[in-house]
Parts: C-alpha cells; structure tokens; sequence
C-alpha cells in the first residue's frame, strides 16, 4: 500500500513523517513520533485525552487523518513547557493536586490552555462547559476547575 | 483507503464520480473518523472537501448568508453578524460535541450523516435552509428538510457533494432558537430536538413560523401543523399549547438507549414550548 | 523523647504531642510524580514501545452465550505478517478446587482460566476466543477476521433475578450452590448463600411501632477508568519473561500469569507503568497472559490494548443487584431490627462482592438484632472486579433509602435518626466484631453542624443525607531505604501509585528519618526488585505502605545509630536518633558533634559498607472508614432530569498523610456515586449484548455536570497505624446512590426504588402520581 | 477462654455452632483447635478467612496473639477495589 508523505509542524519544529491514509493524527504522534504524551482514551472523540490544536483550534487527535496535517501547524502537551519553565497550568495543576492518576492531565491541560488563551477571565461555568469533553473519572473535576481559575487570575496579574 | 485533497469542486465531484460509490466525503471528520476506526465504512477513497473555498466559507447574500459545508462550529460562534441573524441556528451547532469536537464538525458533516438526531437539521428546517449540491450534472439547490431520506441515507447521488448553505434574510420582529434534551449537560446525542422560527407584524401577530423536529422521526421533520398553530396568532400560551399538541401527535419516534416513545413524545411538546417561548422573545427584540 | 521517635516503640499514647512535632505528615508537599504527569513524560500501560515488537488483538465472542464447536486458525496464521495465534489449547486447565489466595482473594484458576480464553463456551458477548499477534495492528485486525469459529448459540441470561429462576438457562451446568445445607441436588445459577448478622429478628420486629419494607433494583454500572487495559510482554528463548502492564498490582498479575502460563514466578518480571485508573478493576488480568502466550510463540515483544468498546465488554464490571430491605424501629427513633437479602450478578463465574455488601449494608448502625443474606449469581456478563468498597455502595443504597424513609415517617431529622443509632467504639458490628474507636458519630455530628446541612434549599430543590461504611485492610507490602553516598535517600515500594502514594509515603519516610522531605525520592519498583507486595486496592496503600516505610525507616535508623555509636566508640544505648541525627546521650552527652545523614553516608564505606533499611511485612489492623454525605439537588418535573447543586463529603481519614489528595479521594467517589445514582448503566439488546459500550451512551459524569464537591476530613486516629492513618480511598463511593436518592425524595415526595434515576425513569414517576 | 465466633458460611461445618469458647494463644492454633473438632472445616479455610481480634481485623496473620479474654471473629476475606 502506497503511504502519504506529511510535511508539518509539531511545537514549532518542522517533522515529516510517512502513514497510511487511515491512520490518525494520534496514531501517528504516539506510534511514529513517540510523542505519547496524547492519550487514547476512546479513539472516538468523547474523552479528551488526546487533545491536541492544530492551527491553534482545540481538536482531539483521534478525530483527525494524519494525512490531514500536511502544511499545519500541530500543538500537544509535550510542546506546553519551555525548556524548564512549567506552563503556569502545569504549575496550577500540581499545586492544586489537580491530577489523580494523570492520564487525562494532558488532555486537561491542553484544552484549559486553549480556553486561557481566548478568555483570560473565563467563569467556573465557562470552564467547566469548555472542558466538558475531557473525562476525568479520579478527581471529581473539582481541584481541576479551581486550578484552571487559578491560573487564570495568575496570569491577569 | 486513498486519502485525496481536491481544490477545486471539479475536481471532488470527479474523485467521487469514480469512486462509484466508494468514496467518502472528509470535511471535519468527527463522525467519519469515527467510522472509519470501527470499520462501519470502508471508503477506497476520503475525499477532503476542506481545500475547496466555498466549503470554508462564509459570505453575505442578499441579506442572508452563504456557508460553507465545512465550516466549523467554532468558527460559526466567531461570526458575530450570522449568530445575530440566525441565532438559534448557531446554538444549535455549538451543541454538537465538545469544545475539540467544535473545532472540526461542520454543518455540512452533521447534515450528510444523515442521523434523525443531528441538532443543526431542525435548526435548518426551522430556518428554511437550502442546500447548494455539486455534482456530475452541475449543481442543485434543495431544502434542508428534503436532504435526508431516512437514517443514513441521503438526497446525494453518485458524484454529488454538500457544498454550502443559504440562510436566508429575515424580517423584522423575527427570532429563532433551537433545544434538545440530553441526560447529561454535554457529549450526549439529543433524545429530543426543536428548531422553532418565528416571524412578527408590527402588532406582535406572528406572520410566519417554521418548526423543525429531530430525533423523533426517521428523519428530522418540519412540522407544518405546528407553524399554523402559531401563525395568525399573538404566540400567547393558548397557541404555545396548541402548537405543543401539535408537536406532539408529529412524534413518529421508536424505542432505544437513549430514550423511550413516551418519553420522547413527552418531552419534544415541552421543549417545543420552551423554544417557542424563547424564539418569540428575540423577535419582540429584534 | 519526640512523639515522631516514640512510634519507634510503637508506642503512640500521645497524638496531639506527635501532631505537634510532625513536619511533613498532614501538610500539603509537592508530588514527587507531578513534572512527569503535567508534562506528558510519564509512561502509561500503551506508552511502551520496544524494537521488533508485535501487535496482539483478541478475538471476542459475538454472542452472550454459546458453546464453542471449533476453532480454526489456520487462515489467519498463513496470512504475512501474522507471527502468532492463540486460543484455549494453548492454556492449562484447572479443576474447580483449584483455588490458592493471590492478591486480596482466593482465586479460582479453572475460572480464570476460562474468563482470559473461553474453554467450552462463549460465556458471555466479548469472552476472548482467539488471540494474535502480527506486524502491526492492521495485519492483526485483518487475521482476527479470518479466524473460523464454529459457534452453537445457547439462550442467555443477564438480569439477577431471571438468572435465579428455576429453568434459566444455565450459565455452568455443574454448578451447586453452596452455603446451603443441605446441598441442593440441582444446578442453578446460585453460585453461593451467605448469611451474617445477630440477634432475634421475630423478637426485634415485634417491639417496632414502625417496620418499612422495600425492594430495589440497580443496573451493572463499569468502573470507567479513562487508561484502557495494556500491557507489553517480552519473552525470550529461554524461557524468562518480561512483562509491562498497567495493573493495581504487578506481583498479583506475575503470579496470574506465571500460573497460567505454567511458568516459575521468579522467571517472570513485572513492572507496572503508571496506571491510569483502575478502582479496583485492574486488579485481574485479561490481555497479560495472552501477551505472554503469543510472545512465548513469537520469541517477539508483543503488545496489547484494548479499544474503550472491549473495556466495556469483556473487562469487569460490577453487579447490577436486586435487594429486598426491611427496617423496623420505635416511635422515639430506635432501630429494633433491619433485615436485608441482597441478589448480586457475578458475570459469568462466581465471586460477586456480595458478602462484604452483606456485612457492610447496616454497619453504620448499632443494632441488637440484625441479618442480612446474600446471593452470588451467574449470568451472562464478564465477571465482575472489584470496584470501590466492592458491593458496599448497593446494599448501602437499600439499606440508607430505608433509613431516610423512617426517620422521614418518625418525623425525626434524618442525622439524628441516624445518631440516635449510630456504631460507636464498643458496638457490635452488624457483620459481628466489635467497633474499635471509630468515626461514625463524628461525621454525623460535623455534618448536623455543616454550613451545607444549614442552609436553606431554594424552591424545588430537595436535600439527601446518607452514611456509608467501608473496612479497610492491610496486606503483604516491602520497602527498602538505600542511603546514598550524598545523604541522600532512595525509597523503593511496590504499590502501584494511583492517587498519589508515592507522595503519601515518601512523606511518612521523610518523617520517619526526620530529613528533609526532597532527600527521598520514591521509586516503584520491579517484582525483582522488593519482597511481595499485595495490590494497590483495599484503601491499603498509605495505610500498610505507611507501616512498611516507617518500619524501613526504624531499621535504617538502627544502622545510622551503630555506625555513629562505633566511630565515636561509644555504647549503642549512649546514641540516639534526634531530627534527623544521630546525638550522643547519657554520659556522652556534647562530647561529639551530632551525626546527619550526609556525615555518616560519606564514611559509609569506611564504617561498614552500604545502608539499606528494609521493611517487608504483613500489615494488620486497617482501620474501619465512616463517611456522611449531604447532597441538593433540582428536578426538572418537565423532562424528569436531575442535576446536583451542591455536594459535601464528610469522612474520617484516621490522619490524612497528605490533604490534597485525601480530599480528591471524597471528590472522586462522590462523583463516581453521582454518575451511578443518575445515569450510568449497562443497557442490552435481546441478544444479551451490550448497546452502549462507549463513553457516548455510558454516560460518565462530565466536568459541566457536576457542582464543586466540598470536604471535610474528620480524624479518628487509627491506633494500629504509627501516624493513625486509616486509608480513604473506597468509603467515598458508598453513600452517594443513597444520598442523592433521598434528595430527589425529599424534593417530589416520590421514593425511587431503582437505579440509576435516570430522566424518562424519573418522568414518568412523577406522571404517574400526577 | 477465649470467645469465638464463627459467622457467613461456617457454621455449616459446625453442626450450626457460631459460638464457642476455646483455649487458644495464636490464630494458628485456633485454626488447628477448630479443624480438630470439626473435620469438614476444609484445610485451605483459612486462605477464605479475615480474623477479627478484639475488634482489630488480620488477613493471613498465624502467630497473632489470642488472650484468654479475647473476643474473636472468623469472616469471609476483605477484598477491597
């Protein structure tokens, strides 16, 4: 079978890779690129746990042909801390003990990242709606949305 | 499975047209991704739509608006003018899926799957939506109400492919908002859904009213009975009742996970009501 | 001498002293596994990949019950890029007594033998039948589809009661029930009886002026774990394995697996990745042996993961159960008697977790005269795992909806009803011993003066109260200390962390030693690496991790103690160990500078070679958990939905280790409980298959559904553990179906007797009283 | 004499006796003292068991103490999630 060749970017560095027409985007980050800090939690796009933005949109990377990412540009959860600086909801997140057994933490923080991005003065509902794709079944969501509130008036200053 | 981007309609319609009926339409792909992994469907072809301009698209028409087949629900919420015009329309996108579903799923897409439960349809209907189609022979325009033919199954032959919509302009005085009832707050198929459109004089008579049902038939519905329960009317609770029975005796709904005929037929008058009652508030503000 | 050194004698008198002194216990530290957690670094289950490695898929039975004719491989094994295959041949049999205690149960390996790969039938839809292994996914799926099984489809049965039926059809021919004398001379689907309880129930009933009698009625609910299962398995030509798999315990599935791949355990090295989630359904195995089997064939690496629909059908759920309860009591609010016959579903072999539901439904409460009987039934369903305080929520939900109904017919305050009778320290137990010093009251009493509990509820809203109970318990678990020649301290358990026990431990160990909290670092080790470790379940972990570390710690500061007493030459008895150093004392006293980690970890060479300070124990004594949940909710009488307003969760930890995490233990079950009680439920066709087995149709509460959930943690010090600790982690889950049932009692007037209450189940109880 | 009680399923190998008092310093030798009285107690009873010693709960605990005074339970093994 003949396999796409991909040109894209992924956090900032140009990556090429070759996959079959139905592979998915998570298919390719974690079997390909090893970037396994996506989750697969249900491959049909009902638990968030591979969140991933490509051109800055909030998409789940199951939902998406690998194919498709030709010529974007692709963020994911290994892309959010600079260097040795924790994003500050990373921060949040573990100083309000956010994460239980951490498998949906990626996912989390990457959709609470795209919502602070367009609002920095989100309410408790607005998060909770925004995040309302990401399942979490340890914590409760409670310390999560506190964090993500947190983190938010942080960043207000 | 070959994986194609066409940039022209031309050049989709014919990557279809060969595929005799094995070519599947790719725009945001949350339900045929989906699909795809659970081998529902086995396309020898995906045919991504979304390098075509006009399925991103979206433009000012006579009053109305054009929009892309594959415009997404998020870019949807962004239009301010759109969502002013076509508020109900808007909601009833922003209630497919998820925020990371938002970012993907189109109207177009939500349509084409033609399921009974999609939210956008009675929306559309409601709206009286018309569907701009390419094909083979050139393209076709039909309402939204006539697209699907039962679960699954579309108006499209071989070849053919949603390219946009038009919503219409409107009156003054006229309002429109959408409802559907799932179990949780979010990420839940509708078990119900209404679209109600409405249509004030200067006197608060309402002097058009459509009203779309979903989730409730093989297909979404538009329910003449209960526009002409409203129409002719002040929308006051006597109408509203009338226009709910109407709703009501439209059920056609069966059995299944996600709810019963009872409870369905139940619900549908109550959220129509409560559609009514909202729709009829915008076009007393607008 | 510092109450911290005290517990060295195991002596605690004084908890407010120790309280004083600890440093690290009770506060709120950084997660040693955090970085690696928000930063998508930690290796999940699927996050392991190794050179040359297979893809294995299993195929699964299409039906809920059928007799298995034949199998044949041979199309899919010829197909290129398929390594291996798999099916019950390739798996020992056991006989039914073949049963030995692993993990927290004694198992029976002719049933899981049968539940990895089905034997003589399909026992329900999704049993294993076959299994490859193939280049990569898309051959492996494409093998699956050319594997020929020869299928006698049988009638099936799900649901409890129709199981129990005189002619259901019969889920294992053979079977007896036991527990009943005499023997019955039929097969039923009865796997079991159980009876507990004491007293003079005729006796306690003829002295209520009240009895209330009701039946209930719940449906099978998964444990939802977000990490599908997934393991790695790596066999080499010699016969040595490794395996990689996320698991509640890595030494219970090395001893699953080695047995049912007739292999030494010692042969056999598990190391469990970071688990996400498990609630006690990942404390069996289901695709390890199989990974091991097809790599065995291979001599390839092979991996496993299944897809969310496979979780939901072939991994354990828990019991949808029937139950009959009644309740009788004085005019004054006295329970005289409380009686209750609680029927499980088992899935498809026995060992519903309806005994501890027997022994836990009327716990909270000190009652002369008390029975409960219990039935564990076959049907056709993937046998149950256990799930948070396994059973306890359901017979809890029966048992608390009564309660509600007595103190509301009594016209007593729910709470104090519940206080009037409340288990104290001194009562005995419903299932028989008596309390120790517990928490019941307390939580009673800080609920009765919660601002929650005060407030005023806006119209149409409805408020529930329920008390729940959970056991506890201990078990096999190891802990080294390796002093590095830094000063440093390297902390090895082997407790899989599924909520932050390696936070909760490495803080007991930094108290223990008296040093500072970032000179331990915690690692999970290996099954080569330590003793036996009993699973992560139970509510164990802090509580028998805590004995074993501080144990590690007592005998690391025993070596400390001797290396300082030798390099100043002086008696041992003369040195103690103070904050962190060892002190010359008595007649030593400041003639020699104290010694600290690094001080003696510099000459250790010198003094005597490396410090390592072991622990391996069998912790006993876990400490009984009392909960009281207060919940509001609003009911749209329209479309029958319910949603939840406000939340609170009152429950006594023994001592928190770490705050957090305890209180994300009460969030978490709570609004496990919230989904059960309202909209989760396994939903089957005719054909006995499951019709919602996905996150979209099993509708798991999501982060918009659901208010924030307040805590309060009341601490009854346990007085067997050094720093009282009781574990926290199941009591959560059981209040909640009852709580929230007599909320939406309290805000229509209508009692539901059946779960979950769901908005058309909802709707139409209020269209029915008009 | 110690005071024990045997509940769930036991008392099917007692001849329905729940209680009975027995001189016994360990569970081990409590375990042998029943077994000898009650020959249908089967051998591997105890892998079954959870053993509660004045109200403190042991799982596979042979050598744990029994005093003369002591009140203890036999009940079916705690598995927990």
């Amino acid at each position: 079978m003949t396999r796409e060749h991909i040109t894209t970017t992924i956090n900032g560095d140009p990556v090429e890779f070759l996959c079959d027409a139905e592979q998915t985007l998570l298919d390719v980050l974690r079997d390909e690129l090893r970037l396994t800090g996506s989750k697969e939690g249900c491959a049909s796009g009902d638990c968030g746990a591979c969140s991933v933005t490509l051109d800055g949109r909030l998409v789940c990377a199951c939902l998406v042909l690998a194919a498709e990412v030709e010529g974007h540009e692709v963020t994911t959860i290994e892309g959010m801390a600079v260097g040795d600086q924790l994003h500050p909801l990373q921060q949040k997140f573990l100083d309000h003990a956010a994460l239980q057994c951490g498998v949906c933490t990626p996912g989390f923080l990457v959709a609470a990242k795209a919502l602070l991005d367009r609002n920095s003065n989100p309410t408790e509902t607005e998060v909770r709606f925004w995040l309302a794709g990401n399942l979490c079944r340890c914590t409760g969501y409670d310390k999560i949305v506190r964090a993500v509130l947190d983190t938010a008036a942080e960043m207000r200053g | 499975m070959r994986y194609e981007v066409p940039e022209t309609k031309g050049e989709a319609v014919s990557l279809l047209a060969m595929a005799e009926g094995g070519g599947r339409v790719l725009a945001g792909g949350t339900d045929l991704l989906v699909q795809l992994r659970s081998g529902m469907v086995k396309p020898d072809v995906v045919v991504d739509i979304k390098k075509i301009v006009e399925t991103r698209e979206i433009t000012a028409e006579n009053g109305g608006f054009r929009v892309g087949a594959a415009v997404t629900g998020a870019e949807l919420d962004e239009h301010k003018a759109l969502k002013k015009l076509w508020p109900g329309v808007v909601e009833a996108v922003e209630l497919i899926g998820s925020t990371q579903i938002q970012g993907r799923a189109s109207m177009g897409g939500n349509l084409c799957n033609a399921s009974p439960a999609a939210d956008t349809v009675p929306a559309l209907i409601a709206a009286g939506a018309q569907c701009h189609i390419a094909g083979p022979d050139g393209e076709r325009t039909l309402p939204v109400e006539e697209f699907c033919t039962g679960p699954g199954v579309t108006n499209l032959q071989t070849g053919e492919f949603l390219v946009s919509f038009t919503l219409p302009s409107r009156p003054p005085h006229s309002g429109d908002a959408y409802l559907r009832f799932i179990p949780r707050t979010e990420m839940d198929i509708a078990v119900v859904g209404v679209g109600v459109s409405l249509s004030l004089d200067s006197n608060g008579i309402c002097v058009a009213a459509r009203v779309g049902l979903g989730a409730v038939a093989a297909t979404a519905l538009l329910v003449a009975e209960a526009a002409d329960a409203l129409i002719g009317t002040s929308v006051d609770e006597g109408a509203i009742e009338n226009m709910i029975s109407a709703i009501r005796s439209a059920c056609r709904p069966i059995d299944d996970k996600r709810g019963t005929i009872v409870y369905r037929t139940q619900v549908s008058g109550v959220l129509a009501g409560r559609a009514c009652r909202i729709a009829l508030q915008r076009a007393e503000q607008s | 001498m510092a109450a911290v050194e005290k517990i060295f004698n195991d002596t605690i008198t004084d908890r407010e002293t120790q309280d004083k002194t600890l440093k690290w216990v009770g506060t709120r530290a950084p997660r040693p596994d955090g970085v690696d957690k928000v930063t998508g670094r930690a290796k999940f289950g699927a996050d392991t990949y190794l050179p040359n490695m297979l893809y294995g898929k299993v195929l699964r039975s299409p039906h809920a019950h059928a007799r298995i004719r034949s199998i044949d491989m041979s199309r899919a094994l010829a197909l290129p890029g398929v390594k291996a295959g798999v099916t019950r041949d390739d798996f020992p049999d056991y006989p039914a007594g073949a049963v030995q205690p692993a993990g927290e149960m004694v198992i029976n390996y002719r049933d899981m033998t049968r539940n990895i790969m089905a034997r003589e039938k399909a026992l329900y839809e999704g049993h294993a039948v076959a299994a490859v292994a193939a280049v990569n996914e898309r051959v492996a799926r494409q093998a699956l589809s050319l594997i020929e099984v020869d299928y006698e489809v049988l009638p099936h049965v799900i649901d409890v009661e129709e199981a129990m039926k005189p002619g259901a059809p019969l889920v294992r021919e053979d079977l007896i029930t036991e527990g009943v004398e005499p023997a019955p001379e039929e097969p039923s689907n009865i796997a079991k009886r159980v009876e507990f309880g004491h007293g003079d129930l005729d006796l306690g009933f003829s002295k209520a002026d009240v009895i209330i009698e009701r039946s209930f009625k719940t449906q099978p609910v998964h444990q939802g774990y977000i990490e599908p299962h997934a393991c790695l398995a790596s066999f080499s030509e010699d016969g040595q394995a490794e395996l990689w798999c996320s698991t509640q315990g890595h030494y219970v599935a090395r001893g699953h697996c080695a047995k049912l791949l007739q292999m030494d355990v010692s042969k056999l090295r598990v190391t469990c990745s970071e688990i996400g989630g498990g609630f006690g359904g990942k404390t069996v195995v289901y695709l390890e042996p199989l990974a091991l089997a097809l790599s065995r064939k291979a001599c390839q690496p092979v991996k496993m993961v299944m897809t969310r629909d496979e979780v939901f059908r072939a991994s354990g759920p828990t019991s949808g159960a029937s139950m009959d309860v009644r309740i009788g009591a004085t005019k004054d609010g006295r329970i005289t008697a409380g009686e209750a016959v609680l029927k499980f579903q088992a899935g498809a072999f026995g060992g519903s977790p309806v005994p501890a539901a027997a022994q836990c439904a009327f716990a909270p409460y000190d009652l002369d005269n008390v029975k409960t009987i219990g039935f564990d039934v076959l049907c056709n369903r993937p046998k149950v795992a256990a799930y948070r305080a396994p059973g306890a929520p359901l017979g809890e939900y029966a048992v608390e909806s009564v309660v509600d109904e007595l103190a509301k017919t009594l016209e007593i305050d729910p709470l104090e009803f519940r206080l009037k009778n409340a288990a104290k320290e001194g009562s005995d137990s419903s299932y028989g011993p008596k309390f120790g010093p517990i928490g019941c009251v307390e939580t009673l009493e800080t609920a009765q003066n919660h601002d929650h509990y005060l407030s005023t509820l806006k119209p149409g809203q409805g408020r529930g109260v329920a008390s729940g109970y959970w056991f506890n318990i201990g078990g096999q678990t190891s802990a080294t200390l390796n002093l590095c020649e830094d000063g440093s301290v390297a902390l090895v358990v082997g407790t899989p962390d599924i909520g932050g026990s390696r936070a909760s431990l490495t803080m007991m160990a930094a108290e223990s030693l008296g040093v500072e909290l970032d000179k331990v670092r915690p690692l999970i080790g290996d099954t080569s690496a330590l003793g036996y470790n009993m699973l992560t379940g139970g509510s164990r972990v802090t509580f028998a991790g805590g004995i074993a570390v501080h144990g590690a710690a007592g005998d690391m500061i025993k070596q400390l103690r001797e290396r300082a007493a030798a390099t100043w030459d002086v008696p041992i008895e003369d040195v103690e160990w103070h904050g962190g150093q060892a002190v010359a004392v008595n007649g030593y006293k400041d003639q020699e500078d104290p010694m600290g980690l690094l001080d003696i970890a510099k000459d250790m060479a010198k003094s005597g070679g490396p410090i390592v300070g072991r622990c391996s124990t069998n912790a006993q004594g876990a400490g009984p958990s009392f909960g009281c949940h207060i919940v509001d909710v609003d009911v749209d009488k329209e479309t029958g939905k319910v949603s939840v307003a406000r939340y609170t969760v009152i429950q006594d930890a023994g001592k928190a280790v770490h705050p957090s995490y305890v209180e994300g233990q009460y969030q978490g079950g709570a609004v496990q409980g919230i989904g059960w009680a309202l909209n989760e439920e396994y939903i089957y066709d005719e054909n006995g298959k499951v019709e919602n087995a996905g996150f979209l149709d099993y509708r798991v509460p999501v982060c918009s559904d659901v208010p924030m959930i307040d805590t309060v943690i009341v601490e009854v010090p346990n007085p067997t553990h050094p720093y009282g600790v009781r574990g926290v982690g199941e009591t959560p889950l059981v209040p909640p179906l009852a709580a929230i049932s007599n909320a939406v009692e309290n805000a229509l007037d209508i009692r539901f007797t059946e779960l979950p209450m769901s908005p058309p189940r909802v709707l139409a109880a209020i269209e029915s009283v008009g | 004499m110690a005071r024990i009680v045997l509940t769930g399923n036991l008392r099917l190998y007692t001849e329905g006796v729940t209680e009975l008092e027995l001189e016994s310093g360990s569970i081990r030798s409590l375990l042998r003292e029943l077994r000898r009285r009650y020959p249908d107690i089967p051998e591997d009873i105890e892998d079954e068991l959870a053993i509660s010693i004045d109200g403190v709960l042991h799982q596979d605990d042979w050598f744990a103490k029994i005093e003369p005074d002591s009140e203890v339970h036999l009940l079916p093994r705690i598995a927990g999630g």
